[in-house]
């Protein structure tokens, strides 16, 4: 089987690799680069569990044909991050419960993160908007909403 | 946004509130792994040389496999290996084999029938999932296709094609006797007979998709100290083991399970299927080797929970309440048990639902179609039954001219009532549940529905076991030979009578095999025990008229208490939790027929549930 | 076009366990040199909280503070047999084994502390705050760690327990079908308020509000993530799933989440709840499992209310609009049946 | 197994296998296919960069949209600011940063809403070959189409004359029972010209033709649309599939078309 070498930007740091034909960017992060973070769901683009950031933009990985991010900058919820000082999003969603059985998560933070890089003070709409293509089974999405909503430093049914 | 209030005030007689970590919200042990993408799910356990296990499912609802030709399989790419039905060292079993319920009736892979659409007849492992896609593809099956049959009734009908052999009838055979589980308490036609009303309807439950993000699947690989180690979504770690040593005839000892992080099961993941193949495709090719299924396998080959059919029949007095109720039930279970026939048993067990009614019948069936099997999903064996019984309340209120939340006050299930599987109910709460909803929704019932208490009211006569009707309708093979009726009693040459007031002894805990397992009650939270049941002759009465004075009402108004608050420390009074009693429990009730069971067991697993197996 | 508002109830009560009991769990509970515990099961968290619920369990019996318990699951090789986390068995079953596994380790902690302190060990209390001290003696104390310590690497002593809760199996009569299915019942009621197109047949629900009885909250977010959760997925069974939309008839069975469908974040339903709590006798500390239950009573709600609305009887689920539509036609038209 | 070729120009791309392979253009529909093992004939053939063909740009009275925009594109340009509503209709944002234009074009049913509002512009069609053909006759023949889609050439509706609605049952983002588009030219209060497209009413985008032949010359209330609605389906027979049955989708598509007519744009 062809093998074709793939350099990217992975979380800020540079990451060469074989893909082999046909494969996908969610099978080259969890198998041959060993990011496990981003999950597999459907492998149809119809979950949103393995959401990542490409080049600033949410993508779907399952749907991204591997060699085709050659040179660019992608991130996973494997590098959220900073060292030992988590991010707002994922100090949000745990002080929200907003996860239950934390499958979805990783796509969930990834497609909020995308949101609040642009929009650091998003409506409750935009952020539904912005989870709209990603499934989540267990929570019924309001403690999401909320997470996100603390995240950017805004009132939830909580604390609001 | 939604709201969360607790009622502490309620029930608060019954609880000590003062613990020191019960009630407190905190934080998910898992959630820091799940927030960072660590937490470790069976698929994020990396293996070098994995490879990939896909199925060849059948296309035709129903068909005999007369060959199978995987020669152009073998020479694809990647591929290492093709399995068959032949690979499957016992290649039959039944999941609740486990605990010696049901025969063993569906194979892990098919090679003589295969008896609904997806049902594997081949395994491919080869390097990459891609792979063993492309050879799935090319594996050729020669079908001579059967008639099928859909229809759970249409099922039952003497003439449909037989679905699954070791039940012929197409119906699961409870206690070798009857193709259905009844239930009979009291006498229905006499409830029926003294009704001002009766009110009849039918529900239809869809089938449904358990749907958890991550899809079932399992990696299985070599140990080095010649066991399988089986990293597994599975929801039942030891069932799954169990069921592989079974369908694999290996010792337990050299199964080695690892899970416990899913990503979601909703009933789903019980089956334990992948397990079993992907340890058997470890065996064949001493690599690691994935089952995983893709999303549509998950939709449409894992099994869903079924749907269900139920008609339900009440006799109901004008003032509303319910004299006599009748259940039929249908239960699709597809083309094999899987865990229907224990659902059914749940569901009898939970039958007329919340409310206390003189004279219940059931009859319940668990019927085999040409569709995918049907297994667990949250609300197991009574979300169906309950949408049926909720939905024929709605319809029963609007006949008699009560408020829906008031007739189901009136009929309520209380402590000290008898439940029709004739056992005492007790820690009720549904007349509190109906009242605060009522409170917090501005649906206002009546003074009297207000003044109700679980507490109060039931026992006494409602404690007795009335005089009931028996019948033996529907014994296993009768329904093949003529068509006969399914609803409770319809078609009874004759029928017998079990004596009133005759009730077995409930089962308890067993108790804690050594007394410094026995925990100090004072520490456990609950205060003194339930008041006992009150006097005969305080049944509730019929509703009064909404304009009826209010009074003191057992459930207040709301008082929001933002919990978790730690309650004031009080004085531990004598609580009596199970641990308090090192008694052995009573010996377990045997009715005089026993309950039959006679599961074929060539290699059945030996560790789970041994204390049923005889 | 009218939208017609529709209010419906219902209420259930749901079994808790395996119905006729013989599904054994297993919990084994020890301690570190230095006092903090590990709790070993084969459970499966599914994301309903088993880690995080035994945990608290096994903390408040052996008493001492919920951050020096961790709890391991599930590796056969290391965690004793567990039925399984079904029929809402997780939380009765496994935390009634998890508190005799908790008792014995308090058990053996306590004697270690008496020996440290010279006193008899029934006269020692916790304090839930990591120290172990002579009821109405408060001077005299001990801290779990040097108790651990103690223990360990003086008396010889292990700080361990086992525990197994089973309900032996029960039968059921073929005829009668006397059984005994389970030892308690959780409970809920609920009031949806929706609104119905009379053109399209959609349905969107409004409110929610519902009592749900839980025997106790052993962890009031975990329950909460339970309930609104469960909702949620009731909504859905009511208005949108199915594997087979023409059953049974087998076609266009949907393979993906595009044509499986369920409510999205743009739905989500405003839900007042009151949680109950009676504590079930043989209950860990009186609570029940709520994960299963709470979904159950959302289905028939929701077609209650939809025949308040418009008059149709939505007996077949998922109510689609199309049967909505259907039953609006075959009745002439909206027949809304009055405000509640 | 898969191949994939990659080229320069999309001339090259048309031509590779002849024209047997399967272009990739953002991967939404083409990846699935190729996770799920159902590609027909197994080989990918992509552009080294589609750059170039992402363009969105006024032309005269026409604007042009690279066959390579993404939605995301679609709305992040203000040329097209009227087909904003339509863009945001199609998937999630992560979809939408993927999903193109042109590929949208080819998206079997229930897919391709995009494709419905361009049917309703009128829109013509830049071909690989260089040649120029109506959005409406490459539906008719798509599947048998070997040709690629360069780029999309519309007029800028004046004013409201141009709606879009879609109607799903998942809420905010869902895949189509329907999804119509309308474009409403008027004089003096009249319509004249219109155009009306439905999604997910036949196997591929289609015209409502007796509706827009009902609407000439009428004026847009209740009383001049009365002859489009009930005209809404005729010559459709919309296919029955998970979502819905044709007979749904019929007995409702006069009262979206109303809403759509009467109302405006898409639901929020």
């Amino acid at each position: 089987m062809t093998k074709k070498p793939v350099q990217f930007q992975l979380n800020g740091s540079p990451v060469a690799v074989f893909s082999d034909e046909g494969q996908n960017l969610l099978d080259l992060l969890r198998r041959g680069v060993g990011d496990l973070s981003p999950k597999y769901g459907c492998g149809q683009g119809t979950c949103g569990s393995c959401t990542v950031i490409i080049d600033g933009e949410p993508r779907l990985s399952c749907l991204t044909l591997a060699e085709t991010v050659e040179g660019q900058h992608v991130e996973t919820t494997n590098g959220l991050a900073n060292g030992p000082d988590l991010h707002a999003l994922q100090e949000a969603f745990m002080e929200n419960f907003a996860a239950q059985c934390g499958y979805c998560t990783p796509g969930m933070l990834m497609a909020a993160k995308a949101l609040l890089d642009r929009t650091p003070r998003p409506s409750r709409a935009e952020i539904v908007e912005a989870i709209s293509g990603n499934i989540c089974r267990c929570t019924g999405y309001e403690p999401i909403i909320d997470a996100i909503l603390a995240a950017s430093g805004q009132p939830t049914r909580r604390t609001g | 946004m939604s709201s969360v209030e607790f009622r502490k005030d309620l029930f608060a007689d019954e609880r000590d509130d003062n613990l020191q970590e019960i009630g407190k919200p905190t934080r998910r042990q898992d959630i820091l792994g799940h927030v960072t993408g660590r937490s470790p799910y069976y698929d994020d356990h990396l293996f070098d040389g994995l490879l990939h296990m896909r199925c060849v499912r059948s296309p035709h609802h129903h068909a005999r496999i007369r060959s199978i030709d995987t020669s152009q399989a073998e020479r694809m790419p990647g591929v290492v290996r093709v399995v068959l039905a032949r690979d499957v060292p016992n290649n039959l079993n039944t999941l609740l084999s486990l605990i010696n319920f049901g025969k063993d009736e569906e194979k892990l892979i098919q090679d003589t029938k295969v008896a609904y659409v997806g049902e594997p007849v081949a395994a491919i492992i080869a390097e990459t999932e891609g792979q063993a896609r492309d050879a799935c593809a090319a594996v050729r099956v020669d079908y001579e296709v059967l008639p099928h049959v859909l229809d759970p009734e249409a099922s039952l009908k003497p003439d449909a094609p037989v679905v699954n052999e070791i039940y012929p009838n197409n119906t699961f055979d409870y206690h070798d006797l009857y193709d259905h589980q009844k239930l009979r308490f009291g006498d229905v036609e006499k409830g029926f007979s003294e009704a001002d009303h009766i009110v009849e309807g039918e529900y239809q439950m869809s089938p449904i998709e358990q749907a958890p993000i991550e899809t079932c699947g399992a990696i299985a690989a070599p140990e080095t100290n010649d066991r399988f180690v089986c990293y597994t979504s599975t929801q039942a770690l030891f069932f799954s083991l169990g069921t592989t040593a079974k369908l694999l005839n290996m010792a337990s000892s050299r199964l080695h399970f690892v899970g416990g992080t899913v990503g979601g099961g909703f009933g789903g993941k019980v089956d334990s299927i992948v397990e079993p193949l992907s340890v058997l495709g470890a065996v064949l090719t001493g690599r690691p080797v994935k089952f995983m299924w893709d999303r549509a396998e998950e939709m449409q080959v894992g099994a869903p929970r079924g749907a269900e059919r139920w008609r339900i029949k009440d006799g109901v007095a004008r003032d509303g309440r319910i004299l006599a109720r009748t259940f039929t039930g249908f239960f699709d279970a597809g083309a094999y048990t899987r865990l229907s026939s224990y659902a059914i048993i749940k569901c009898t067990g939970h039958i007329p639902g919340p409310y206390s009614i003189p004279n219940v019948a059931s009859n319940v069936y668990c019927v085999f179609t040409n569709r995918t099997p049907a297994t667990a999903m949250r609300g197991f064996g009574i979300t169906g039954v309950d949408f049926a019984i909720e939905c024929h309340m709605d319809k029963v209120a609007e006949t008699v001219g009560l408020n829906p939340i008031e007739l189901r006050i009136l009929n309520a299930y209380r402590d000290g009532d008898m439940k029709p599987h004739r056992r005492l109910a007790k820690n009720t709460a549904l007349i509190e549940c109906c009242q605060v909803a009522s409170q917090k929704s501005g649906w206002a019932i009546s003074a009297d529905a207000a003044r109700q208490s679980s507490l109060t009211g039931g026992g006494g006569s409602r404690a007795d076991i009335p005089e009931s009707i028996t019948d033996s309708v529907g014994r296993i093979g009768e329904r093949r030979r003529t068509d006969i009726p399914t609803e409770p009693g319809m078609g009874a040459a004759s029928r017998g009578r079990v004596a009133a007031g005759t009730q077995g002894i409930p089962i308890v805990a067993a108790a804690p095999q050594d007394e410094d397992m026995i925990t100090d009650p004072a520490r456990m939270g609950f205060r003194h025990a339930p008041v006992a049941p009150s006097q005969p002759g305080a049944t509730p009465s019929s509703p009064v008229p909404p304009s009826a004075a209010p009074s003191a009402a057992p459930v207040p108004p709301q008082q929001n208490a933002p919990a978790p608050q730690p309650a004031p420390p009080q004085q531990p009074a004598a609580p009596q939790p199970p641990q308090a009693t090192p008694d052995p429990a009573p010996a377990p009730y045997k009715p005089e027929q026993p309950f039959s069971r006679g599961v074929k067991r060539p290699g059945v697993s030996r560790f789970l549930s041994g204390s049923r197996r005889r | 076009m009218a939208i017609h508002k529709g209010r419906g109830f219902a209420c259930i009560n749901y079994p808790i366990g395996m119905n006729l009991g013989g599904d054994p769990s297993q919990a084994l509970v020890h301690s570190t040199p230095d006092g903090k515990f590990m709790v070993s099961l084969s459970s499966i968290d599914l994301g309903q909280g088993m880690k995080s619920v035994t945990r608290q369990i096994a903390a408040e019996t052996l008493g001492v503070p919920v951050s020096d318990v961790y709890v391991d699951t599930a590796d056969s090789d290391t965690g004793p047999h567990c039925m399984g986390s079904f029929a809402s068995r997780g939380t009765h079953r496994v935390g009634n084994a998890v508190i005799r596994a908790a008792t014995e380790a308090r058990k053996a902690l306590l004697e270690a502390a008496a020996e440290e302190l010279e006193v008899n060990a029934t006269d020692l209390e916790t304090d839930g705050q990591g120290n172990i001290q002579v009821k109405g003696a408060p001077g005299r104390t001990i801290t779990v760690a040097d108790t651990a310590i103690a223990a360990q690497f003086k008396q010889g002593r292990t700080l361990s327990g086992r525990g197994i809760f089973l309900i032996p199996p029960s039968d059921v009569d073929p005829d009668t079908g006397e059984m005994t299915p389970v030892s308690c019942f959780a409970h809920a009621a609920l009031v949806v308020d929706l609104e119905v197109d009379d053109e399209t047949g959609e349905v969107s629900v409004t409110e929610i509000n519902s009592a749900y009885e839980v025997g106790r909250a052993l962890n009031p977010r975990l329950v909460e993530q339970q309930l609104i959760g469960g909702a949620w997925m009731g909504v859905s069974h009511a208005l949108y799933e199915t594997t087979e939309p023409y059953y049974p008839d087998r076609s266009h069975g949907p393979v993906d989440f595009n044509t499986y469908l369920m409510p999205g974040p743009g739905e989500v339903v405003n839900h007042n709840i009151a949680v109950l709590e009676r504590p079930a006798e043989d209950a860990p500390f009186g609570g029940k499992g709520p994960g299963e239950m709470c979904a159950n009573p959302v289905l028939p709600a929701i077609a209650n209310a939809v025949y308040n609305a418009v008059g149709v009887r939505c007996d077949t689920l998922p109510i689609t609009p199309e049967k909505v539509l259907r039953g609006i036609l075959a009745n002439g038209g909206a027949r809304p049946q009055g405000a509640r | 197994m898969v191949t994939v070729t990659t080229v320069d120009t999309l001339q090259e791309a048309a031509a590779s296998s002849a024209g047997e392979a399967v272009f990739l253009g953002g991967g939404t529909l083409v990846m699935r296919s190729v996770n799920y093992g159902e590609l027909t004939v197994p080989q990918i053939v992509r552009l080294r960069s589609a750059t170039a063909l992402r363009d969105i740009r006024a032309d005269g009275t026409r604007i042009n949209i690279g066959a390579a925009a993404t939605m995301g594109d679609v709305l992040r340009s203000s040329e097209v600011s009227f087909l904003h509503p339509v863009a945001r209709q199609v998937g999630g944002p992560a979809i939408r940063n993927m999903a193109t234009v042109g590929g949208n074009i080819f998206a079997p049913h229930p897919y391709g809403d995009f494709a419905v509002a361009l049917l309703a512009l009128d829109a013509r069609l830049r071909m690989s070959d260089g040649s120029e053909t109506d959005l409406e006759s490459l539906l008719a023949a798509r599947d048998s189409e070997r040709r690629l889609v360069e780029s999309v050439s519309i007029v800028r509706p004046a004013g409201d004359d141009f709606r879009f609605r879609k109607v799903s049952r998942v809420k905010p983002k869902g895949v189509s029972v329907m999804s119509l588009a309308a474009w409403l030219p008027r004089s003096a209060g009249r319509i004249s010209g219109a155009r009306i497209a439905f999604g997910a009413m036949a196997p591929t985008p289609v015209r409502a033709r007796a509706a827009e032949a009902a609407l000439e010359g009428a004026t847009l209330d209740e009383n001049g649309i009365a002859g489009a609605l009930s005209a809404a389906t005729q010559g459709l027979s919309p296919p029955d599939d998970g979502l819905a049955s044709g007979w749904y989708r019929s007995q409702v598509a006069p009262v979206h078309l109303k809403r759509l007519l009467l109302g405006g744009g898409s639901r929020p």
